[in-house]
């Protein structure tokens, strides 16, 4: 028998990792279920004016984003390192980098798409201008794969550690600032009327970019934690 | 090249070269020093606009320049720590962290003095000052990430990884609040480096440059000796070393 | 596999924290060998698997595989070994058959049947139950099948016998004898007393 | 000389600055200086305690 090649390696371990979540159905909803109570706390702490809400509806909605994000990151390889499974990846024949970001994939699937289903709900709650909701779907679809990714470097820099949390957060949320500088005023541009193209081709910039350099700094630094 | 470049690296021949050093850096920081002090306090006119209290930059810039300078430095040693192994640039990039960070929080720190009589106020989400708090976020990353991890060789290349995330980043960050910035509060603000400069008040701020520059090299030769010697306090160049005192 | 196979250690050193495991190791092994390494708690037998492995880096010397730096072959090498260390590496989600199946997938399948490789190491039975209902054992058995399912010249295995009782050991050690045979290689630790033909087996002592 | 002080009414800021950098200057050389003169001497009382 022949070794897989490269992408049908990188689909089955994307579908493993799948498999896995969905026998463990009960933690599929635990980062929407932080999302959508973070966002209720907003008008609960600054009160319930709709002209307030529904003009910091953007940044409310992507800093909680960006939270449940980085809060569902250690999940991406906490099982795997904890039985072993880790360091066999590691010693795999195909190229780390690729299996990393098979994996990364796996988890946006399952932390980052449902936030995308969620979102239009949110935004109506908090009276979010109907054309900037469009525009705020878009944002999440291509600004929270950054934040997964960039993540990923700071769980797999930490993941040895036993109080890996805290440290995580100070690691990745100075890295995650860019993204939110530009989806949330992306969302403010549209919901006033701009054109916000500009916006949209910086987070795909910073897709792109993360998509091909971050899976190597995250096996670089997998290496280094087993070690 | 190579090979001075290796045998420079050998813990024990920098630990000797840092030690010679030190005193002519001390002597050459000294004497910027007093130069760019005497340079920024009475030399340089007042500004016609912000008056004496301008004189701040002369240790905000040097600072904020800083900042920037030691984390390309830390960077670079990632590289060289990922790339070769190197012990020397494991050293000099932790060693470089708390300076790094110094520098950070004093540009934050006079940015802030400043901003009190300019701007009425102790903070104002000003472009630079943004930035410089995000950058001491990330120096404060490397230091924690480094204490957080007990085998030090380990922590070593973790640091090393997460400095060369950093830097890719850093100039993105930049831009990203520099681009917020204009965005929310339009380019009214007045910035600290305006480009025509008085040439009376420019030069002590490079002189003032340049001795922080040396400040660094002190510091981090200061530091390196004492991570040396903690980190090799087993190997034989140690013990002949506290043999010969 | 030709003669020329060869794990070389060249001036091994480790030192973990202040403390040297073990210094200026230096030893080779050809096909059809077997290195036993022994030694008490601590003496760095999991950290020496591990440098062979190319999970730990050394702090000085170098491992060659057919006179190459294992560090410049990595994906080549990794293709030549297996790996069995004091964790399983198996999920406990997922059934037998599909944890040998995510063997294969990253390794290089070997010509065997998943259910004959199951067979000898007594887990037909379970193919498809879940990981999480074997007893330690049997996830022992099903991590030790991965050196069946996916094929490798040398094998690295860190207290492979751990919880297996009396027969299991017996018929991984003809398994292993068998290995030996096909020119394969061995590195391996045990606490437990190991019934194998003295002839082509090395030992190494690390503490002493 | 008072007037120099008094740096045009902006005094407080102005010397607090200088002030605040004269001190992060100074610790950052003699927090390692100390901590180096402290290693070298446990150095030389762990081989005192271990060479005789």
């Amino acid at each position: 028998m022949n070794r897989l090649s490269l992408s049908q390696a990188f689909i089955f371990l994307l579908r493993r990792d799948l498999t896995l979540v969905f026998r463990n159905r009960g933690e599929l909803a635990n980062p929407l279920l932080f999302f959508v109570m973070v966002i209720t706390l907003f008008p609960l702490a600054i009160g319930a004016i709709p002209e307030l809400l529904a003009r910091i509806a953007p940044g409310i909605i992507w800093v909680a984003a960006l939270l449940a994000a980085m809060l569902s990151l250690d999940s991406v390889f906490r099982s795997d390192f904890e039985d072993g499974s880790l360091e066999q990846l590691l010693l795999s024949a195909h190229p780390m980098p690729v299996l990393v970001l098979a994996k990364v994939c796996a988890h946006w699937l399952v932390t980052g798409l449902p936030l995308l289903l969620m979102a239009p709900v949110l935004a109506e709650m908090l009276g979010m201008a109907s054309e900037a909701q469009g525009i705020l779907l878009l944002t999440i679809l291509i600004g929270t794969p950054v934040l997964s990714l960039i993540g990923s470097i700071g769980v797999a820099l930490t993941i040895g550690l036993r109080k890996g949390g805290i440290i995580l957060s100070l690691l990745v949320l100075p890295l995650y600032v860019p993204v939110l500088i530009f989806a949330a005023s992306a969302i403010d541009g549209a919901g006033a009327g701009f054109d916000v193209s500009p916006q949209i081709n910086m987070l795909l910039a910073f897709l792109f970019l993360s998509v091909s350099l971050s899976p190597w700094a995250t096996s670089a630094a997998l290496k280094m934690s087993m070690s | 090249m190579f090979l001075w470049f290796h045998k420079f690296g050998s813990p024990p021949h920098f630990y000797r070269i840092a030690g010679k050093w030190l005193p002519w850096l001390g002597v050459t920081f000294g004497l910027l020093l007093i130069a760019g002090l005497y340079g920024g306090l009475i030399y340089a006119p007042a500004d016609y606009q912000q008056g004496e209290s301008f004189r701040i930059i002369y240790i905000h810039v040097p600072a904020a320049w800083m900042s920037l300078f030691v984390y390309m430095v830390m960077a670079f040693c990632g590289v060289v720590i990922i790339v070769w192994r190197m012990k020397l640039a494991e050293v000099v990039l932790i060693s470089s962290a708390p300076i790094g960070a110094s520098f950070t929080f004093l540009a934050l720190a006079t940015g802030s003095l400043w901003g009190k009589p300019m701007w009425g106020a102790w903070w104002v989400w000003d472009a630079r000052l943004t930035s410089e708090l995000i950058l001491l976020f990330l120096y404060l990353g490397v230091i924690g990430l480094h204490s957080a991890i007990d085998d030090k060789r380990i922590a070593s290349r973790a640091v090393a990884i997460l400095a060369i995330v950093g830097v890719v980043n850093i100039p993105i960050i930049h831009y990203s609040v520099e681009w917020w910035n204009t965005l929310h509060q339009g380019p009214t603000v007045t910035k600290f480096d305006k480009p025509s400069i008085d040439m009376r008040m420019l030069i002590p701020l490079l002189i003032m440059a340049l001795a922080f520059k040396i400040y660094y090299v002190m510091a981090l030769f200061q530091s390196c000796r004492a991570e040396l010697l903690r980190r090799e306090r087993n190997s034989k160049w140690v013990e002949e070393l506290s043999g010969s005192n | 596999m030709s003669d020329a196979t060869l794990l070389q250690i060249n001036n091994l050193s480790c030192i973990r924290d202040d403390r040297v495991l073990f210094e200026h190791l230096s030893l080779s092994l050809a096909g059809g060998q077997m290195l036993l390494v022994e030694g008490h708690n601590g003496s760095g037998k999991t950290s020496l698997l591990r440098i062979l492995t190319g999970l730990k880096l050394a702090d000085e010397g170098d491992i060659l595989w057919n006179g190459v730096s294992i560090t410049k072959l990595t994906a080549d090498y990794y293709e030549q070994i297996n790996y069995v260390g004091h964790h399983d590496g198996v999920k406990r989600e997922l059934t037998c058959l599909e944890n040998l199946r995510l063997v294969q997938a990253m390794g290089k399948p070997a010509d065997m049947d998943l259910d004959d490789a199951l067979e000898a190491v007594n887990l037909y039975r379970y193919g498809d139950t879940p990981v999480s209902n074997l007893s330690a054992g049997q996830k022992r058995r099903l991590a030790l099948a991965r050196l069946l399912v996916a094929e490798s010249t040398l094998w690295i295995l860190d207290e492979p016998f751990t919880s297996l009782d009396k027969k299991s050991m017996a018929s991984f050690e003809t398994m292993f004898e068998q290995h030996l045979q096909n020119q394969g290689m061995i590195v391996m630790t045990s606490h437990h007393q190991i019934d194998m033909p003295e002839s082509n087996l090395l030992r190494l002592d690390l503490s002493a | 000389m008072s007037e120099f002080l008094n740096m045009g009414g902006y005094a407080v800021y102005v010397w607090s600055s200088y002030g605040l950098a004269a001190l992060i200057l100074w610790l950052n050389w003699y927090l390692p200086r100390r901590q180096h003169q402290q290693l070298l001497q446990q150095n030389k009382r762990r081989r005192h305690g271990t060479g005789e």
